[in-house]
């Protein structure tokens, strides 16, 4: 129905409403931190946490973008086979092309932007739904991974390498800081910028943002690049944390990845949500698989709580959305 | 949608034009030297030379000697009848020490980073120590280590991890003892101068790839008439295996005459094949699998052997090792190790123990087991 | 899509042409095509039994695809299939192995599959949660709740009676192939001449003129994630009586086979419109690649790249197609 | 379906309508509306956009229930909960935005939901086909065959599809709601045809235009709405345009639209010879600062077209334009903006305002680089420049940051408006500005264009409204399918001249009569 009766019972507005979702799910996250803490005492230390940090980077960074893809209506389903093809090409382009690791990092690294490119060029110009062109790659560049190494793995990398994914900075684990600049970049961006405004007017309504002016498609060319461009960086993180590339990695990330973004309360039908809803969705998936773990619970069923969870989640966010919209 | 079929068939041409390149994989994918064992039982193999321990150590473990331990099994993957069947052999030396807690958990599917997660949990959770049958053997070497220098004790049982990563590894079989069994077997089944095909996992899987490479070296040596026609892979999935299998035997006709399975997906897959495809007694099927999934075929007299350890011994073995670590029992430098009801094991290869030659499954004895 | 380039302008109909141009046809093609081009590389692959093994092996990609195809023209997708086949396979599978009658343990796969499939529908229709999110979770809770449950134990010492797939009819035509055909054939009658049939293609092409032509979207989209989960049933059972072993886990990327043989058979994932014949059709060409690649000694690691050029180009085409059209 | 037992059906009219009422949260849309339409007639429902005639029509094909009030077909209280209850008691609409199925034939859009069936309740495609091309017969269509594709058609004969599928309903009241909005001339002429041959089958036509002509040329009877409410039903043989308008405006043009004269400056706007096909062919025309260039036409003769050729939504193919004697490329509205350009769009909830953000966001989202340093919102700045907006164009609301899309439309038209002042933009352009917002906002948007004007900004304004464009314009040109087919001044311009033109000519519009 066009025409949306006019301002009733208007009390809601999307900041308050905003922060109270938030809230609720930081809430939530706390009780089941106090609770899982309760029940293993080994889960509430700073050691766990900042270990946990450490196990979730490489899904935390490629969700960071994916939240900007979904604001604005759109989703990434390539991001996962984007780290298995970034993680090969950075192996493959060192050791048989016998580039030097620095040059075959930034590599790996325009190779995830430019799938990303190639994902948002077709979106934009062609305009291919991006749920189905994100499809088509998804198998397009698991393909290319799985046929340019033909399932080679490439191991011994030089020793500093593995810094990053190993290693500790200032008590934190290195690739920690990465995700942490990460975060902050993106939210200032999300929040404070036009760029982030212009996402979120491209969410709730297209058109008039193209008619405000507002440079649409450039605006989706960049963050669909930038989500392949954080696919690659997630790649040579994971390669550095385990040392090895093989041309599974990153297989499922996508699914972990949307999901944490649609916990954290972005919707997927674009037009809200922020990067702290989703900082906080993959610390509650990351937590609970791990506190679960922790308290005895196998892993198996871990994964049936996270997707009623996922499903609970979307039902209470949308039917909130709903009535804050008063349809 | 002419332009997809044209594009489909120019990227089928270009591939063509690779094809070749997918022949030449039996380098065990680790750049390892093969060793192939001496072609009759008889002939005296040369003694390797005695080995150093190169295990790792666990730093400030508890002394646990004799009082209870919890321990954790993280295989490759859970949810398939061979890692059920190690499980079981850990849950039978559980209850036959009397002090030891085993339990078995890991991912669902064989994806080396969600192996390292479960580690990493069960570090925090504080096991004892930690069981694990590796999907990769140098991406889980940091966690195991990890483990070490929290004190925890590692063993490692069906894949091994890079030695000092671990302390001691359960080997099922020597890899060159699996490959001399195979392919002595398909000899003599499908005969000396046919030719074979194999169906894998993938050419990179640890163990398989090492097999593939000590078959094709000891083939070499031993039965250089053996016709090696193709490797193909159908990673753990049955129907992929099947329609893999199904596919050979279309492909090469008349010239195949032997089919290998190379994992305990691939070895039942490859059986129906030939059985669909009317062929018991024209293509023989030699493999490791276990042997619920092959009583059909052997009772059916289409498989006449089937090639494995007991994982039920390997889980039991792996477990009465890790106790004999805490215990003090087992200690660098030691050749033997004493495992329950399997006995003495051997210390092999500076820090691994043998749990024996390789177990053949016939019809007379296939109905003893069950897993 | 049955009119692909001569939807043509003020013409008259010329439905010979239209019938060759379809995407139907153009599978139908290719996939003789792909044969007669590897058979020229090696006659092998032209023999009868390799394409009807082609065929056998994969039957119930075909089969589970009809579902999906009915799923995505209704403007929905699923992602959670690949999953529900693995689950639907071993409660078959269990039923048989514990002595339940042979009939019952094919019948409980189908309800089953209805059930959870209806389930994901009200779901989707009613609460308005978009379809991929519901069946991203529904893939997590099905896979963990099968191991969960099962703990991953294989299904051996399945009756000989339980075997759907080792029947074969008149002697020649195996059970799975026959049914590929007999599924093919009715879905595409049922989408042709039932209302509720049409009414799947008015609330995929344009859910607000479908509602004013008195038809229930929200009762479409259920009846179709049913009819859905009852496909998905008989791809189980082919699944599970293929070998005889069920393998008690989730068959992997199982459901973007599917999702591909849907979509290049000529499903539009915009809704409204495409074929299950076209859906079957492009099943058969994906399953004869995947064996043309062994014959002409690619790795399989390359099928996967082949599936997804296959999509990009499919869907690029089925975008400038309407793109022509509504310029017209 | 309920009988009303007192009523004598034959007697009834074939329509009744009583006392309808109707709220939605926040706005009364209609308080007792009262209407009947007797077999074989063709009754208009006449009103500005926002006097509730969509929600009218909606109530009585079932798409929303009424508060209040009856609907009665042959004299029969009828329970329209759901557009099925309508469709079964004989109503069929044809909506502004054609519903049809773009991928399915002609004849299976005309059947969807209840086509012929044979043996097993399959559906009969043949008899289908034979079913369509007798309606084609029947109404005597010979250029569209059952066969097409309707994404294929033209809009006039997707119409028509619509038209065929109300028949095949055995529909004996029709609803048409502003069918003629999107037709060409040739289209218009030929449903009056069809019109005329319905009305000779009994059948009733309820007409809903705010087109004067026409409802002159079809219609026996004409029901007036204003403000959700009924003003007066009229045999329109016994009324005349003036008396029609002073009905729907309540008050005489004269005092609507106030006139202010402003000296006109430099040319801020020239265009030659733009062209992007289909609907911009060879427009030429020049905007001066201080001037408000009216644009007068029938809706599809290619005035928002144009207007979006203009400002880069749809680029130009080939022409030239000059903004401030510069020559400018404009490929994009981001690069119109920044040329000092500003469009108003026609359709505000899905081009003007992004109804789920706030007014704060609403107001500088055309304005971002204005309020921000470096790429980065300085929140200060963008509430002053809100604030600023809302003072000025005295929008009614309850705060910054209050959602936009629930304020009334007349406030949310101020906010688009403001949103592009913002700016500072030299030309503006305005379409259809006041469409569907209230008398008083309307008045307002007036009174600030004339201001506006004064300050030297250069207008191209957009109406359908014959009075609006004569009460503000300086100048009015009229736009005929994709061209400028005439130019008026001030003097010239009245009701009789520019509606010729927008219709073609004289003989014309007597012709569709």
């Amino acid at each position: 129905m066009s025409e949306i009766p006019l301002a009733q019972a208007a009390k809601r507005v999307i900041p308050w409403w905003l922060l109270r979702h938030e809230t609720m799910l930081a809430l939530i996250l706390l009780i089941a931190l106090i609770g899982l803490g309760g029940m293993n005492s080994r889960f509430l230390t700073l050691d766990n946490l900042l270990n946990q940090g450490r196990l979730t980077t490489e899904v935390g960074l490629i969700a960071l973008p994916m939240t900007f893809i979904i604001i604005t209506g759109g989703i990434d389903l390539s991001v996962g086979s984007i780290v298995g093809l970034c993680a090969i090409l950075l192996g493959y382009s060192w050791k048989t092309f016998g580039f030097p690791l620095p040059l075959a990092i930034g590599f790996s690294l325009l190779v995830g932007a430019a799938a990303g490119f190639l994902n948002g060029i077709v979106i934009t110009k062609v305009k291919v739904p991006p749920l189905i062109m994100t499809i088509a790659t998804l198998a397009l560049y698991r393909g290319l991974a799985e046929g340019i190494s033909q399932a080679r793995s490439v191991r011994g990398y030089p020793e500093w390498f593995y810094f990053v994914g190993q290693e500790n900075l200032l008590g934190v684990p290195a690739q920690l800081w990465l995700l942490l600049i990460a975060i902050v970049v993106s939210a200032v961006v999300l929040d404070r910028t036009t760029f982030g405004r212009t996402l979120y007017a491209i969410g709730n309504n297209e058109t008039a943002a193209r008619f405000s002016g507002l440079p649409v498609d450039r605006v989706k060319l960049i963050i669909y690049t930038l989500s392949g461009l954080m696919a690659g960086l997630s790649a040579c993180v994971l390669v550095s944390r385990v040392t090895t590339t093989r041309s599974d990695m990153g297989i499922g990330y996508e699914l972990d990845v949307i999901a944490a973004v649609v916990l954290g309360g972005t919707s997927i039908f674009g037009g809200v949500g922020t990067i702290w809803g989703t900082v906080v969705g993959i610390a509650m998936i990351q937590l609970l698989k791990n506190g679960l773990a922790l308290t005895g619970v196998k892993g198996d069923a871990t994964i049936v709580v996270i997707g009623t969870v996922l499903i609970l989640s979307t039902l209470v966010a949308s039917s909130l959305q709903r009535r804050r919209e008063g349809v | 949608m002419k332009l997809g079929l044209a594009a489909a068939f120019l990227g089928a041409t270009l591939l063509a034009g690779t094809a070749s390149a997918a022949d030449k994989r039996w380098d065990g994918a680790d750049d390892l030297p093969v060793n192939p064992l001496a072609c009759s039982a008889g002939e005296a193999n040369a003694a390797p030379a005695a080995k150093l321990y190169d295990g790792g150590k666990p730093t400030n473990a508890p002394d646990k000697a004799g009082k209870p331990i919890t321990l954790v099994d993280v295989p490759k993957l859970i949810g398939i009848g061979y890692f059920n069947a190690t499980s079981k052999g850990m849950q039978d030396a559980a209850k036959a020490l009397g002090n030891v807690t085993v339990k078995t958990d890991g991912p669902t599917e064989a994806k080396i980073d969600e192996q390292i997660k479960f580690i990493d949990n069960y570090i925090t959770s504080g096991v004892d120590g930690i069981l694990f049958a590796a999907n990769d053997p140098v991406a889980i070497a940091p966690v195991l280590k990890k483990a070490l220098s929290k004190g925890i004790h590692v063993v490692g049982y069906d894949a091994n991890s890079t030695p000092d990563a671990r302390e001691w590894f359960v080997n099922q079989a020597e890899f060159n003892g699996i490959a001399k069994a195979m392919i002595d077997s398909m000899a003599k089944e499908a005969g000396e101068d046919k030719g074979f095909a194999i169906v894998t996992s993938t050419f990179t899987t640890p163990n398989q790839a090492r097999w593939i490479a000590e078959m094709w070296a000891y083939a070499q040596k031993c039965h250089p008439k053996l016709k090696w026609l193709e490797t193909v892979e159908a990673q753990e999935d049955n129907n992929l295996s099947f329609n893999q299998a199904t596919t050979l035997i279309n492909k090469h006709g008349d010239k195949l005459a032997g089919l290998f399975g190379m994992t305990s997906v691939a070895t039942p897959a490859s059986a129906e094949a030939v059985t669909k495809a009317k062929l018991c007694g024209k293509i023989a099927v030699v493999g490791l699998a276990t042997p619920n999934a092959m009583k059909p075929y052997v009772n059916a007299d289409c498989v006449k052997s089937v090639v494995l350890w007991n994982p039920v011994d390997l889980g039991y073995a792996a477990t009465y090792v890790m106790r004999a670590v805490v215990d003090g029992s087992l200690k660098p430098g030691a050749t033997s190790v004493e495992a329950g009801k399997l006995g003495k094991l051997n210390v092999v290869n500076g820090s691994e123990i043998l749990l024996g030659s390789p177990f053949v499954f016939t019809k007379q004895n296939i109905k003893d087991f069950d897993f | 899509m049955t009119a692909m380039t001569l939807a043509g302008v003020g013409t008259d109909p010329r439905r010979r042409l239209k019938v060759l141009a379809s995407q139907e046809a153009l599978l139908a093609i290719a996939v003789i095509g792909l044969a007669i081009a590897v058979g020229l590389n090696n006659p092998r692959f032209l023999a009868a039994r390799n394409l009807s093994d082609v065929l056998l092996g994969n039957a119930y990609i075909a089969v589970a695809a009809v579902g999906m195809s009915m799923v995505i023209v209704s403007g929905n997708i699923d992602i959670s299939v690949g999953a529900l086949i693995g689950v639907l396979a071993t409660i078959s599978g269990t039923l048989a192995v514990n002595g339940a009658p042979i009939v019952v343990a094919w019948l409980a796969a189908l309800v089953a599959g209805v059930v959870v499939m209806a389930f994901q529908g009200v779901i989707i229709a009613y609460l308005r949660i978009p379809a991929i999110v519901v069946t991203l979770g529904m893939l997590s809770i099905l896979k963990g709740g099968l191991i969960s449950v099962t703990g991953g134990k294989w299904i051996t010492d399945l009756p000989d009676s339980f075997h759907l797939a080792d029947i074969e009819l008149f002697g020649l035509l195996p059970f799975p192939v026959f049914l590929m055909i007999l599924v093919t054939i009715l879905a595409a009658l049922w989408m042709r001449y039932s209302a509720s049939g049409r009414a799947i293609y008015a609330v995929g092409g344009n859910a607000e003129a479908a509602r004013l032509c008195g038809i229930s979207q929200p009762r479409t989209i259920v009846m179709v994630f049913a009819l859905h989960g009852l496909f998905a049933g008989a791809a189980a059972l082919l699944y599970a009586t293929q070998l005889r072993v069920i393998q008690s886990t989730v068959p992997p990327n199982l459901e973007l086979t599917i999702i591909t043989a849907s979509v290049v058979g000529g499903v539009s994932i915009l809704g409204g419109v495409g074929t299950v014949v076209g859906s079957t059709f492009a099943a058969v060409l994906i399953a004869e690649i995947a064996s043309a690649l062994v014959f002409i000694d690619v790795s399989p690691y390359w099928i996967r790249a082949v599936q997804g050029v296959l999509i990009l180009v499919t869907v690029i085409a089925d975008i400038l197609r309407r793109r022509r059209m509504a310029g017209a | 379906m309920t009988t009303d037992p007192h009523r004598d059906a034959s007697a009834a009219p074939l329509l009744s309508v009583r006392a309808i009422e109707k709220s939605f949260p926040g706005v009364r849309a209609l308080s007792g509306v009262s209407f009947e339409a007797a077999r074989g007639e063709v009754h208009a429902l006449l009103g500005e956009n926002g006097a509730g005639k969509s929600t009218l029509i909606k109530i009585i094909s079932g798409v929303f229930p009424p508060d209040r009030g009856e609907v009665l077909v042959d004299g029969k209280l009828v329970d329209l909960a759901r557009p099925d209850d309508a469709r079964r008691a004989g109503i069929a609409t044809i909506y502004q935005e054609l519903l049809l199925f773009p991928e399915l034939t002609v004849a299976e859009n005309i059947f969807m939901g209840h086509a012929p069936r044979a043996g097993l309740r399959r559906i009969d495609w043949r008899a289908m086909r034979e079913k369509t091309n007798a309606l084609l017969a029947s109404l005597e269509i010979h250029d569209l065959q059952a066969d097409r594709i309707v994404g294929s058609l033209s809009v006039g004969n997707r119409q028509r599809v619509e038209i065929l599928r109300a028949l095949s309903q055995d529909a004996r009241i029709l609803i048409m709601d502003e069918p003629t909005a999107a037709l060409t001339e040739y289209d218009v002429t030929r449903l009056f045809d069809i019109v005329r041959k319905l009305k000779a089958r009994g059948v009733a036509v309820i007409y809903i235009s705010h087109r004067l002509d026409e409802i002159f040329a079809i219609a026996d009877r004409v029901t007036v709405l204003r403000d959700g409410a009924h003003v007066a039903t009229r045999r329109v043989a016994e009324t005349d345009a003036a008396g029609l308008v002073q009905l729907m405006v309540g008050r005489k043009i004269e005092s609507l639209f106030p006139k202010v004269t402003v000296p006109i400056g430099e040319p801020v706007l020239e265009v030659t010879e733009l062209e992007r096909q289909p609907l911009t062919r060879s427009v030429s025309l020049t905007v001066r600062a201080g001037e408000i260039v009216g644009l007068a036409g029938l809706v599809g003769s290619g005035r928002s077209e144009l207007a979006q050729t203009i400002f880069g939504v749809t680029p130009a193919e080939s022409g030239e334009t000059r903004i401030g004697g510069q020559r400018v490329d404009i490929r994009s509205p981001a690069q119109a903006r920044s040329l000092g350009v500003a469009y108003v769009p026609e359709d505000r909830g899905t081009q003007g305002l992004v109804r789920p953000m706030t007014v704060r966001e609403n107001f500088s989202l055309a304005a971002l680089g204005k309020v921000a340093i470096g790429g980065f919102i300085d929140r200060g700045a963008e509430r002053r420049l809100a604030g600023d907006g809302v003072r000025r164009f005295a929008v009614k609301t309850s705060s910054l940051e209050q959602i936009a899309g629930k304020l009334s439309g007349g406030n949310q038209q101020k906010i688009v408006l403001g949103k592009w002042l913002a700016n500072g933009p030299k030309l503006l352009i305005l379409d259809e500005p006041t469409r569907g917002i209230d008398v008083g906002a309307k008045a307002e948007i007036h009174r600030l264009m004339g201001e506006l004007a004064a300050q030297g900004l250069a207008i191209l304004m957009i109406s359908s409204e014959l009075p609006e464009v004569l009460g503000m314009s300086d100048r009015v040109l009229v736009m005929r399918e994709g061209r400028i087919v005439a130019e008026f001044s001030r003097e010239e311009a009245t009701q009789e001249s520019v509606g010729a033109a927008m219709m073609g000519s004289h003989e014309n519009a007597e012709k569709a009569a």
